[in-house]
């Protein structure tokens, strides 16, 4: 049988690479999987990877190139939200359904019938980070942003969340994604009267940069860093600076410490294992979002038991307790990202590695 | 024969030919999408034929005037209600009056220190439309309003296709005239020795000023199209990387030819599209055959293939 | 001598240090072939690009015509009537010989920028009529056939050759020659020695820097002797190369050999 | 007080490993005129090739050594294949060769290496020293000397043996080289190997401080092109001088104006000096003769 | 000393040299002269090995050097002083001189500087300045001082009086005739057709692309077609 194309524009290469790489090897890995056990309603599959670069007008011809030329029945990707952005128009024009593996609230908020995504939305993970600080009584705080789309954008997202927490902040600085020293601007929160605690929204080496600079500035306050360093290199980068770094993070990097009756935990362990030994890299939970958004498309064209895209969208759309490496999705019409903060957990690095802190509250 | 390697309007006909030959072979509108930047593209970088061909000004930051065009078409219907075909021409304004006064003081600096300064240049707009979020969207960008041309809404890869055909060949209709004029003369002239062309009574820094401000403009209308054919624009669009991307399309068509310029656009625009087949060794295969070409063409394809040809015509 | 075109009066530079042009004051008028020589090293080429306006001076002033024009750039000075060919030799070597001259040209063209990137029809007036003339001119400098070449692949000779007619084309009051005839043998002298003499005829003030003693002294109504950047000697021909102080400090054995000869 | 002198601190810091990229620039643009946009890859190599020669086993001197000569080899072939085939090409030409190799080196980097970021261990710890209220890293001290150690070779090189002057002469006037028996390829052989060789150890001293990544190299290549240009095309003091100075724009910048626009605040200052001194801080002030 | 043989040369398709024969004995001075264009420029490059030539061949001291690259016939003894100067213009001009002798750092380096300096007094005095600010005769000064400088067996001027004062060429000239008594052959290109034929052995007329005529300096000299052609007599 001819196969079921699906595609997929990443960044595997530039600036958000970082993110893009492993989610490129999970994608492949997983489709190789399905073919493995038969592919989808007897016929293979094929996955159709396109390589963004970082750049959104690239993404857009890629997209079209998907849809037009190699006519595939579903989309996973779009590592940014730039690039989901630029690429939306052209598959809710030819209703082909789309899983995004970009973070911005942007992509789902108004709801578009055709997209979908599986990371948590920036504001999921302020809103976790901010409750631990209201446990821990922390009001005030400093923050420092990577510019990027990422950083940016969460850093937008926790500043309108910030006062349901009764939290304010005292210093906003920021970072340029390529920057290779922080100083500067620690050291300007360091002396910043009253700062209780310092989060830094980023993700790649950014975060790596800024907490080893805190430690050199010798800064005591407790630094939260986001769900964008969620992997065990961010540990090996920073170093010994890591000690007592707080985080947001999904499930998949405390595998082993998850309680035995946690749904997700024989989910995740078995995507570490399997990932780790493919890529002989570190999981993150980026290809997270890949092995999810695989997944969700994957189900949806078993239980459509068609290769329709409309019928794939409806089946996506109707996605119940789907339990994935990021946490349990549960589409409805008016939720195309169905998870919860629930699906974050609060850890912290220890003894150089992650530590599972309890529940705040 | 010769006559016609030199006539002016050769590379004009084959451009139009070419135009009207790819939607016939185009399979899917996918085609023609990739077509349409390379007309985009090609637009771009015929300002940079103007000023680095002609004039032999070197910009690294001609994606910043492309960037000021693009973000004009985006945020004057978004955020002050204008329309998007004038935001068009105003971009086009800005874009020149920007490069006139950025120009003024750099275009007096030679060689590499004039690169460093439109490097300069391009990287503070990069900078500026990536930071300023509540004007430009940040990092992911804003999404731009559709075109209507008198009326007409313009949507489709076809109709952009020929709305971008159109503008290259009317860009490449100017750049040739200026070619063969009186003013292309004086920015050949001033390429090989601003002393000289000074002492036949050329104002070298107007000319000079003037060339890049076409540029300028020339990049802002490529930019202002991309943005409304894609519908969405990111900072992307004014970096380094971009500015770089331009002037490479330049040189590997050759320098001063606007013929070579098309030829260099589709170069670095298809190839991507054609090395997905090489997945991971996509970007060592790009660099190679950029390597590659400019050690066997390099004077660039075209200049390089019209004198291999001329060698062998009687 | 009538009012003088061209009046250079008190004009000095210095590069750290160096005095390269001291104090030098002269005057040329319309017809007039008025020849520097010196040392290798007195100032004359520097003494030009003063009074072309490529290098500021630091004192004295430059009139042409009557009108003071120390302090208008060396583009404007073009405009007002003054031209000059380049000792080290300023050609645009990528384009063909006739296009070089049609470059001096520019400030007879009437047409615009826009019109030019329009390509309204009377741009390709102004081209053949441009044309047109940079080829009479090449023609008279004797490079009419070689008209297509490209400038770059000329030999050394015809390049100052090239560069004449390049002067010529802006109808120059005054024309200033840096060295015309170096490169060329006795024969070819001799068809640029006719060249200034018809162009000074022409009613153009000639300002001529020559080597060749046999040109100078031949066709030079006066003569301005430098050395060091000043002033060392100034009159006809005839008094300057029997001026004991110009042989021992430039003319020497050959030189005053040719000199001679010059007339005879 | 402290606030300046950490800032001072940091500003030296990063503006050294400018300089260090700024140096490498200098020895090609002297010999060939060109501009090599692969300088900034051939740090990276230092420093990625370090990281993975020490994951296999390495101890570090000798990883950064293999490193540092896999790069020279890679600056050597570089020539040999690329620059030297197109022999005669104008510099423009050839900078478009090199923005080829450029791609091509990440390229293949992707490949052999991957696309993560790296650090390396800092060589004499991590341990802060405290100096009047204000704290530099041992690596930063590593980073200043490697830079001081390298501008006096370099310029020693340049202004003091007969070879170094070939290589000047060679960019001057590649016809009158050969006429005095340069052997005009040997020299530009020489000026890539070393180029190469003085980028990869920038790499492999600055990677535990920047961290490395397969193309981190462009970022790099911006940076030593502006501080060179910056200091004066060709200079190597002009080079070190024009480092430490965007380095300490940045960082003063970042500290008391605003971070988000502390590169606009350096090509800004880039600007102005450009405008006053065309040619830069130590750019040669003599002008061609006409 | 050098023997050229049926050399031919071409800039694309045009042919500057079309098989030029010609010899160079040890202990010599030959000049060349011909009208613009005819080629002797590129004759001169050729043997230095800085112009393509498509036949022929060039025999040095016997040896078929045709192939080899320019510095190694710098090397085995040939140094030129080009036309058009073409000093190292950002290097100072004791730098530039030093160059010359960049294939030959022996001990009589010192000797030769001190003998060029003496030559033209003028470049020693002006030791440090760049060489692209000095005046034209003195980059023509310096550019057949750095071709000395090379201590070469055949020495190759190619218009060395180019814009030279007047009493200036006559030290030049006899300079050359000095060489010769130190062992050095000259061959010579010169527009100053009579200063160069009175001081040659012998001379050969080039004329587009040929030999046109050869003889010894005086013979040339009271030849009636050299006469009228290049002497302008
Ligand atoms: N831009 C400059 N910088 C430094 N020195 C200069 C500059 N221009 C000229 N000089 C010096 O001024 C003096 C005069 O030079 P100039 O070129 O005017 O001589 P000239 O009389 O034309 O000599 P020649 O006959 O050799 O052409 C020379 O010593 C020269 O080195
Ligand atoms: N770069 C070049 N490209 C094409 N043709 C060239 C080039 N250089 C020289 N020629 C041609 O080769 C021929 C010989 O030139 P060459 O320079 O050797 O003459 P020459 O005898 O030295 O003249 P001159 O006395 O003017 O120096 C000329 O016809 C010239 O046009
Ligand atoms: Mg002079
Ligand atoms: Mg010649």
């Amino acid at each position: 049988a001819d196969p079921i194309k699906i595609g997929s524009v990443v960044s595997a290469t530039g600036p958000a690479a970082f993110l893009g790489d492993p989610e490129a090897k999970t994608l492949k890995l997983y489709v190789d999987e399905l073919n493995k056990k038969g592919g989808l309603l007897g016929r293979p599959v094929e996955l159709v990877l396109y390589d963004d670069g970082g750049d959104a007008n690239k993404a857009r011809t890629f997209a079209t190139r998907l849809v037009e030329d190699d006519k595939v029945v579903a989309m996973v990707g779009g590592t940014s939200t730039g690039a989901t952005m630029a690429m939306i128009p052209v598959f809710e024009e030819a209703g082909i359904p789309v899983v995004s593996l970009a973070g911005g609230i942007e992509i789902i908020e108004p709801v578009r019938a055709f997209v979908f995504k599986t990371p948590h939305t920036d504001k999921t993970a302020c809103q976790k980070i901010f409750e631990d600080m209201k446990a821990r009584g922390i009001t005030k705080t400093g923050m420092i942003s990577g510019t990027d789309g990422f950083g940016k954008s969460m850093r937008n997202q926790c500043l309108k969340v910030i006062g349901q927490y009764g939290i304010t902040v005292l210093a906003d600085e920021s970072y340029g994604a390529t920057d290779s020293d922080m100083t500067p601007q620690l050291n300007k929160i360091k002396n910043t009267a009253g700062v209780e605690a310092v989060l830094n929204p980023g993700f790649g080496q950014g975060p790596a940069i800024v907490t080893r600079n805190y430690a050199q500035l010798g800064i005591k306050l407790p630094l939260y860093q986001s769900h964008g360093v969620a992997s065990k290199s961010f540990i090996e980068l920073a170093g010994p600076a890591a000690e007592g770094v707080r985080l947001p993070a999904p499930a998949i990097l405390i595998d082993d410490k998850l309680a035995d009756n946690d749904p997700q935990k024989p989910v995740v362990a078995e995507y570490k294992t399997s990932y780790e030994k493919a890529s002989g890299q570190p999981v993150s939970t980026f290809g997270g979002y890949a092995y999810d958004g695989i997944q969700l498309v994957a189900r949806a064209i078993e239980s459509a038991k068609s290769a329709d895209p409309k019928k794939i969208r409806d089946a996506l759309e109707a996605t119940k307790g789907y339990v994935g490496v990021t946490g349990i999705y549960t589409f409805t019409p008016t939720d195309h990202l169905g998870l919860g903060t629930d699906s974050f957990r609060m850890l912290v690095i220890r003894n150089g590695d992650w530590a599972l802190e309890a529940p705040a509250r | 024969m010769k006559a016609i390697l030199r006539s002016r309007l050769t590379p004009l006909l084959a451009l139009a030919l070419v135009m009207a030959l790819v939607p016939m072979i185009a399979p899917t509108s996918f085609h023609l999408r990739v077509a349409a930047l390379v007309w985009i593209f090609s637009l771009a970088a015929l300002g940079l034929t103007i000023l680095m061909g002609y004039a032999g000004q070197v910009s690294l930051g001609h994606a910043g005037f492309l960037g000021i065009g693009a973000y004009a078409v985006a945020i004057g219907p978004a955020r002050l209600g204008l329309d998007p075909l004038l935001c068009l021409l105003l971009g086009a304004v800005l874009s020149g009056l920007v490069a006139w006064l950025v120009g003024r003081p750099i275009l007096r600096l030679k060689g590499y220190y004039l690169a460093i300064a439109t490097l300069g240049f391009g990287v503070i707009v990069a900078l500026i439309l990536h930071s300023e979020t509540e004007l430009t969207g940040g990092p992911d960008g804003m999404s731009v309003a559709r075109v209507t041309l008198f009326g007409w809404r313009v949507t489709g890869a076809l109709n952009w296709y020929w709305v971008s055909a159109g503008a290259l060949l009317v860009g490449a209709l100017l750049a040739l005239n200026i070619a063969a004029s009186p003013t292309g003369r004086a920015l050949r002239a001033l390429h090989d020795s601003e002393v000289a062309a000074t002492g036949a009574g050329i104002d070298v820094s107007a000319k000079k000023l003037a060339a890049f401000v076409l540029a300028a403009v020339y990049a802002a209308v490529a930019g202002g199209l991309l943005a409304a054919m894609n519908g969405l624009i990111t900072p992307e669009a004014a970096s380094f990387s971009h500015s770089v991307e331009l002037v490479a399309m330049v040189i590997i068509g050759g320098l001063g030819s606007v013929f070579g310029t098309v030829l260099g656009a589709a170069f670095l625009v298809v190839l991507p599209q054609a090395l997905t087949a090489f997945q991971e060794y996509e970007q060592a295969v790009l660099g190679l055959l950029i390597m590659v070409f400019m050690i066997f063409l390099p004077q660039g394809i075209v200049p390089s293939l019209r004198a291999l040809i001329e060698e062998r015509l009687p | 001598m009538s009012t003088p075109l061209l009046d250079v009066s008190g004009i000095g530079i210095a590069f750290g240090g160096v005095r390269a042009v001291d104090e030098v004051s002269f005057k040329v008028a319309t017809g007039e072939v008025f020849s520097i020589i010196g040392p290798n090293g007195a100032g004359k080429t520097t003494l030009f690009n003063l009074v072309t306006g490529i290098y500021r001076p630091s004192r004295g002033t430059v009139r042409l015509d009557g009108a003071d024009i120390t302090a208008v750039p060396p583009h404007l000075r073009v405009r007002s009537g003054m031209a000059r060919t380049f000792q080290n030799l300023q050609i645009f070597f990528r384009m063909t010989a006739v296009e070089n001259v049609m470059v001096g040209c520019a400030l007879s063209e009437r047409t615009s920028f826009l019109a030019d990137l329009l390509g309204l029809p009377s741009v390709f007036r102004q081209n053949r009529v441009t044309r047109a003339k940079a080829l009479a001119l090449l023609e008279r400098v004797g490079l009419a056939d070689l008209a297509e070449a490209p400038a770059g692949a000329l030999p050394y000779g015809a390049l100052k050759r090239l560069e004449i007619a390049r002067a010529l084309a802006a109808d120059p009051k005054v024309l200033l020659l840096d060295e015309p005839a170096a490169g060329c043998n006795a024969v070819e002298t001799e068809a640029i020695d006719n060249l200034i003499a018809a162009v000074a005829k022409s009613g153009v003030a000639v300002v001529l820097i020559e080597h060749d003693m046999k040109l100078v002294m031949k066709i030079s109504d006066r003569v301005l002797v430098l050395a060091q950047g000043r002033p060392l000697a100034e009159g006809p021909p005839r008094a300057v190369r029997e001026n004991p102080q110009v042989i021992a400090a430039y003319l020497g054995d050959i030189g005053s050999r040719e000199a001679d000869r010059a007339h005879g | 007080m402290s606030e300046f002198l950490q800032l001072a601190f940091s500003g030296l810091t990063v503006g050294a490993i400018y300089a260090l990229i700024a140096l490498g620039f200098t020895l090609i643009y002297n010999a060939s005129d060109v501009i090599n946009f692969a300088q900034g890859d051939f740090v990276m190599i230092g420093g990625m090739g370090t990281v993975f020669l020490m994951a296999a086993g390495l101890a570090l001197p000798v990883a950064a050594l293999i490193a540092v000569i896999a790069a020279v080899l890679v600056g050597l072939l570089l020539h040999r294949l690329a620059i030297e085939p197109a022999r005669g090409a104008s510099p423009v030409t050839l900078i478009m060769i090199t923005i080829g190799a450029s791609i091509f080196i990440k390229g293949v980097s992707q490949i052999l290496f991957d696309k993560q970021f790296h650090s390396l261990p800092a060589f004499s710890g991590d341990t802060p020293i405290p100096v009047g209220g204000a704290t530099i890293l041992p690596q930063s001290l590593w980073v200043m000397g490697t830079a001081l150690a390298l501008v006096v070779a370099l310029y020693l090189f340049l202004e003091h043996t007969l070879v170094g002057k070939a290589v000047l002469a060679t960019a001057a006037n590649r016809l009158a080289a050969k006429l005095v028996g340069i052997n005009v390829a040997l020299v530009l052989a020489l000026a890539f190997g070393l180029s190469a060789a003085m980028g990869a150890l920038a790499g492999v001293v600055a990677t535990p401080i920047t961290l490395t990544r397969y193309d981190i190299g462009t970022l790099f290549t911006l940076k030593g092109f502006a501080a060179a240009m910056l200091g004066g095309m060709g200079n190597p003091v002009g080079a070190v001088v024009g480092g430490l100075l965007i380095g300490l724009i940045e960082t003063f910048a970042a500290g008391y104006l605003s971070s988000t626009y502390k590169d606009a605040v350096a090509f800004l200052m880039i600007l102005v000096v450009l405008l006053f001194m065309p040619r830069g801080l130590f750019g040669s002030r003599a002008v061609e003769r006409v | 000393m050098l023997t050229v043989e049926a050399l031919s040369s071409a800039y694309g398709r045009i042919m500057a040299l079309r098989e030029v024969s010609l010899e160079v004995k040890a202990g010599e001075i030959v000049a060349l002269v011909g009208s613009n264009g005819a080629g002797k420029t590129t004759l001169l490059r050729a043997i230095s090995g800085v112009q393509p030539v498509c036949g022929g061949r060039i025999l040095f001291e016997g040896e078929a050097i045709e192939r080899l690259e320019p510095h190694l016939r710098v090397m085995r003894g040939i140094s030129q002083s080009p036309e058009g100067r073409q000093v190292f213009g950002p290097l100072n001009v004791e730098d530039n001189l030093k160059l010359g002798a960049y294939r030959r750092q022996d001990a009589r380096r010192q000797a030769r500087l001190d003998h060029v300096y003496g030559l033209f007094p003028v470049l020693a005095e002006r030791r440090k300045t760049p060489a692209m600010s000095l005046s034209g005769g003195q980059q023509q000064m310096l550019a057949i001082g750095r071709a000395l400088m090379a201590g070469p067996k055949l020495l190759l001027l190619d218009e060395p009086s180019l814009g030279l004062a007047p009493l200036l060429v006559d030290q030049i000239l006899a300079a050359v005739t000095s060489l010769r008594t130190e062992g050095i052959t000259t061959l010579l290109v010169e527009q100053n057709a009579s200063a160069a034929l009175a001081i040659a052995d012998r001379g050969y007329v080039l004329e587009t692309g040929h030999i046109a005529m050869e003889g010894s300096g005086a013979a040339l000299l009271e030849d009636p077609m050299v006469r009228a052609a290049y002497l302008g007599l």
